[in-house]
């Protein structure tokens, strides 16, 4: 066992991570929130270039030739930054044995993933290609719906909603199987980015209450503030733990290593716990930065919102307990 | 210990359920979402009914125009309208629960006879010019700075927090008139009328997506000096005296307002499909219903509680702090629970499927819930004042 | 309405404060622990004499001729003193129409309260004249049963525990409708025990933080330890007020002017606020009293152990959580 | 990041199996409730079995006598004597993971020879005279005063939190040797033999009702300067190496028995009758003790980081107390939602009613809990440690 990541994962990460931080700051996202459907085409097929969309897709079909385990380090980043748009749908999309796969994979195409619902919520919808529709029963890949009708104040600004009373039937891909399998990957991308906006929130906490001055001392000096921001990470730390943990089992499980149902257990407990984390983490980053914390102009809202919207997509920290439950 | 009502109490009680059982019907419709316009004529409306009826400036002596009414009454009042859906006080609540009264306990007679007509008959609106960007919890660390020039002070600095200032026609302002004296020294309270050249106001947006509150930009402003509130350099103690209004009622809307949310998310657990059944049927949801009722039920005792002592004793001591401490955490857990109820219909902040006008409701709170432990003193200065105040723990200066 | 206690309450309070804390210290709890069944037969005559067990009995059956409001006061000195023993058992017994009133009411006898259970755990059995059997059905009297096992570490070493495979069936003394009086009588006297255990850690901790220096300061002027402190301040407050409001309640329902159902859901909000209450306040005495907080020497251990006993009895916040739900 | 094990480890893991389902069988009965004397040789019994087997001082040094396994390594045989209910580590705990270790890095090559050997065959017990009533937290604040007097030390003082005091043949001991040096830098490392004169110890009870730990009072006790460990004033130091053997590996026997416990809890509550059907059917119970699952199962990821850690750079860094903040308030939950299910048979320590031999497990352990966020560094430190190292916050001083 070395549960450490290697020099080659330090690295995909440092430099996912050099990209984003370079090509989305805070401007940036608001500018990427006036986009049609909230989706950056441009970065989209940056990252694509970069084998975002690509990284677990053999090297022989043009992907990365990496695993979860890489997977779980990219989506961190992802959501660190706080990236718009359907990322965890186009991942999944690339994957399929569609003919969208490739396009999918290059971040040409963009691909919404929305649980069946009546009515249903579908995000990001104006900047759609396609939608992957999931239920227990299996895994369709439909056109953008027509007759939408898109909420005027979407939860978070940077996800932009519309309402289907029913959404298309689309062309099955796959059975039950697939849609478990799906399922089992958004979960875990999907705590990855939580496990990135939780560690972006609270290093923007720990930057201001390092120099927000206050009764004559550095607000970080506080023990209200100091741990409140200690507690975050701690529950930060062992997301991230149980998030990589979890996609280095599905690789283990892909190569017949390990069980499947024991990976998708992991995946379970990283779901569960990264949501937790998303959420205290969010929510200290507000508090530490005060009335500014409470407004629209910083980002901490930002991170707040996705993390909500996050625990309602496909493979929600509910399934997650529910799934778990019938495993003890 | 009685909770029951004195016949005075259940005459007034019975009047006013009566008056806003007639008025309200006759109501205009409500202002759009954020139209701070709007929402002006609207609460001024309403102050203007309350006005012609006799139940503007509710706690407010009687020979200062107000209905002289006992902080039990002032509760009837609040627990009333709150329970017929009248209009809250909006824009009307620096003027005549903050200034007004200030200005009663603190003003000359010329102030007086000048400022409290129109507060009560819905005339002016009046913002509160106390908070900082850099002093945030330290308030007293004010720095806008005021310099006599003659028969005027002449302010300059920066104001935030400042509530309906797009709408409003007076300002009570806090300024540094002695930059020397200790921090808590050298503040002084001031009328500040909005029409003044200098004055800039840019509304902020919160994170809920609304524009009530604005920094206040001020340059140069002229102030007279007659439009100060007690004396120079005394404006830390009118500042307190101020604070020191609060009869245990300051959220009492609030708390009555959260019950009536909380037995709708009830109704709508009842009727949320959940695993085969709904989700009130899930012990884990329900519980935490219950829980929630249990406290806010709670708190709902410690509200009279307060109230009682404030008038036994003109002030909740420390009651305020603790009601908001208790408050904000039960506050912030209905909102997680609303949302998990809520699923994917969290997505809105509107609800256009409209099959529950209240989604919007739940969103909203779970996003204003977050202010909660923030604004008027974070859970963490209210901790600090429970601990030293209430326990009589040590300071860490 | 006037919520706060009149001078007559504060006295009765004040007196009660005072004759226990004369009576029963550290040493004295000690002592009574090594008596048959954790009860000091004199002081439970003393008891007696002042009226505790008579607080809600009218003058003329010999009672003090006051309220449930008065009883929570009563109730509150009694948990945050610690005293041992059916305390609640033998109030409740006072008020039947029994033989054993009478010596009940005066302290002379002493009643258990267990709820049917198979098995059933006793508390006190040694030292009971009688036990009171609740169950949904009714009520009934009984013999102290023979033929129990006691338990050879108790959770609470002041309330020393025997199981016994079934309950004596006893003497009925009412049906389902004294059953649930009882009950929420129960829950009122539990919920106020618990407000006084925890007002006393609070207390106890309060005390400490003010006088234990570490790293050259009082530990009270740590935010960690304040704030820790505070909170649990802030819930007893809470519980508190929601407990004599039950009270006032209680008292309102009996004379006409108030639904007893408003009454019996004050009660089931004070029950589950108060256990909560306890809980925290309790847990943060051990807390900051650090490593001899976790000692069997100091009487941290007792208040919380108590709270956890008192959590289990006859009114216990689970049926208040049941009870509240299906009035919502 | 490789979960997988190598063909070492898998061997390694493969014969320690083997070995403990033959040994374990022909292990003595397990000692009685709280006897000393019982457990003391209970547990060096099982000490000469691994020494006679070779998994004595399993992560010591092959040159020393021990096994030079590596963190991963020690992780199996950790997770392997849990799983097969192998006896804990118990009164040789001082001596193999904390005193071995630090003579092994600091002692003298006399010391070596004298002491290693027979803590490996557990002839040897040792306690840890550390901590001090006042010093609590504050460590470095020790007074037990050390005297030079020709080639002793004469020492006096009282020593708190002393584990197995009352069976061990050494004590670690931290005094002061030079009271006027900062606080940091006065204090010597000491064998003290826990038969010389001066040496009183009276053991405490616990709130579990345990006698595991005492007070140790020093009245002049007479110790040969041989027997520094280190340099005289070089003891913080020295401790904080005795600290630093921490691999990542300190709560793993915890973790993995607290996964048991939870097992064994979900068969209670399947078991256990509830509002008409079983506690598990109750959601609120079950989502509860999922999370507690999914909690334990994650924490178990960060200690096979903090391994993984260890074993790259010599030390977790602040993951143990990363964990500890973690696994605390798991294990609190924990015992709360086992009284929940237990109810009224949570008035027992001991099950005289026989249906379960585990009641006593779980009523202990909810008080035992308690003492998680206490031991070793309180909550309150090891949250100043996270945000001071891990964050960058600066320290309250």
């Amino acid at each position: 066992m070395d549960f450490e990541p290697t020099d080659d994962q330090v690295a995909l990460q440092t430099e996912l991570r050099r990209f984003l931080a370079e090509r989305i700051d805070h401007d940036a996202r608001r500018a990427i929130a006036e986009m049609p459907g909230a989706v950056d085409r441009d970065l989209w097929r940056e990252l694509g270039g970069m084998g975002v969309f690509s990284v677990t897709l053999p090297e022989s079909a043009g992907g990365v030739g990496l695993g979860f385990a890489e997977a779980t380090l990219v989506f961190e980043e992802l959501g660190r930054a706080a990236v718009p748009g359907p990322l965890v749908g186009t991942f999944l999309a690339a994957g399929l044995d569609v003919d969208l796969a490739a396009s999918a994979a290059a971040g040409e195409a963009t691909v919404g993933l929305c649980p069946v619902g009546d009515p249903a919520f579908v995000e990001h919808l104006p900047a759609l290609d396609a939608l992957l529709v999931v239920d227990d029963g299996g895994v369709a890949l439909a056109e953008p719906p027509a007759g939408a009708r898109p909420v005027d104040r979407p939860l978070d600004p940077l996800t932009p909603v519309a309402v289907v009373e029913a959404l298309p039937a689309g062309r099955p891909v796959g059975d039950g199987d697939l849609a478990r399998e799906l399922r089992t990957r958004a979960a875990l991308l999907a705590a990855a980015l939580q496990v990135g906006l939780a560690t972006a929130a609270v290093e923007m906490a720990t930057g201001h209450a390092n120099q927000r001055v206050q009764f004559g001392r550095v607000i970080g000096q506080f023990q209200a503030v100091k741990h409140m921001l200690a507690d975050a990470q701690v529950q930060v730390e062992v997301a991230r733990a149980a998030v990589q943990a979890a996609g280095v089992e599905l690789d283990d499980a892909a190569a017949g290593h390990q069980e499947a149902s024991a990976a998708r257990r992991a995946v379970d407990v990283a779901r569960i716990v990264a949501s937790r984390a998303a959420d205290r983490a969010t929510r200290a980053c507000i508090q530490v930065h005060g009335g500014m914390g409470f407004t629209w102009e910083l980002d901490a809202h930002l991170y707040l919102k996705r993390a909500l919207v996050l625990d309602a997509g496909v493979g929600s920290p509910e399934d997650a307990k529910d799934a778990l439950a019938a495993a003890l | 210990m009685r909770l029951r009502e004195t016949p005075e109490e259940q005459a007034f009680r019975r009047e006013l359920r009566l008056w806003l059982e007639e008025t309200l019907p006759t109501l205009p419709p409500e202002p759009p979402f954020d139209d701070w316009e709007a929402k002006r004529a609207y609460d001024t409306g309403w102050q203007r009914r309350l006005y012609e009826a006799g139940y503007a400036g509710v706690s407010w002596p009687k020979e200062y125009g107000g209905r002289g009414a006992t902080p039990s009454e002032e509760l009837i009042f609040l627990e009333e309208t709150e329970r017929a859906g009248a209009p809250y006080v909006g824009c009307c609540f620096v003027s005549t629960l903050h200034a007004g009264p200030t200005i009663i306990a603190e003003g000359t007679p010329e102030q007086r006879a000048r400022y409290l007509p129109p507060i009560l008959r819905g005339d002016h609106v009046w913002c509160q010019g106390f908070s900082e960007p850099e002093a945030g919890s330290d308030l007293a660390s004010l720095r806008t700075r005021a310099v006599r020039d003659g028969n005027h002070y002449v302010v300059t600095g920066q104001k935030i927090w400042t509530s309906h200032a797009q709408v409003a026609d007076f300002c009570e302002l806090l300024v540094r008139t002695d930059p020397d004296a200790p921090k808590h020294k050298g503040i002084t309270w001031l009328i500040m009328p909005m029409d003044l050249p200098g004055i800039e106001v840019r509304p902020m947006r919160t994170l809920t997506g609304e524009s009530e509150f604005s920094e206040m930009f001020l340059d140069e402003v002229r102030i007279p000096v007659e439009n100060v509130v007690g004396a120079e350099n005394d404006g830390w103690r009118v500042a307190m005296v101020t604070f020191g209004f609060e009869r245990g009622t300051a959220f009492v809307s609030e708390l009555l307002a959260s019950k009536r949310l909380l037995a709708d998310l009830v109704e709508i657990a009842k009727k949320t499909p959940w695993r085969g059944a709904t989700a009130w049927d899930d012990a884990g949801i329900r519980d935490e219903l219950v829980l929630i009722e249990a406290e806010l039920e709670a708190q709902w005792a410690l509200t009279k509680r307060n109230v009682s002592r404030a008038a036994r004793h003109g002030t909740p001591g420390v009651g305020g702090s603790v009601f908001k401490l208790a408050y904000h955490e039960t506050r912030e857990r209905m909102g997680e629970v609303a949302l998990r109820i809520l699923g994917r219909a969290r997505l809105a902040l509107d609800d256009p499927t409209g099959v529950s006008a209240r989604h919007l409701d739940h969103v909203h709170q779970r996003l204003y819930a977050l202010s909660l432990s923030i604004a008027a003193g974070t859970a963490q200065i209210q901790r600090n004042i429970v601990g030293e105040r209430l326990l009589g723990l040590p300071k860490d200066r």
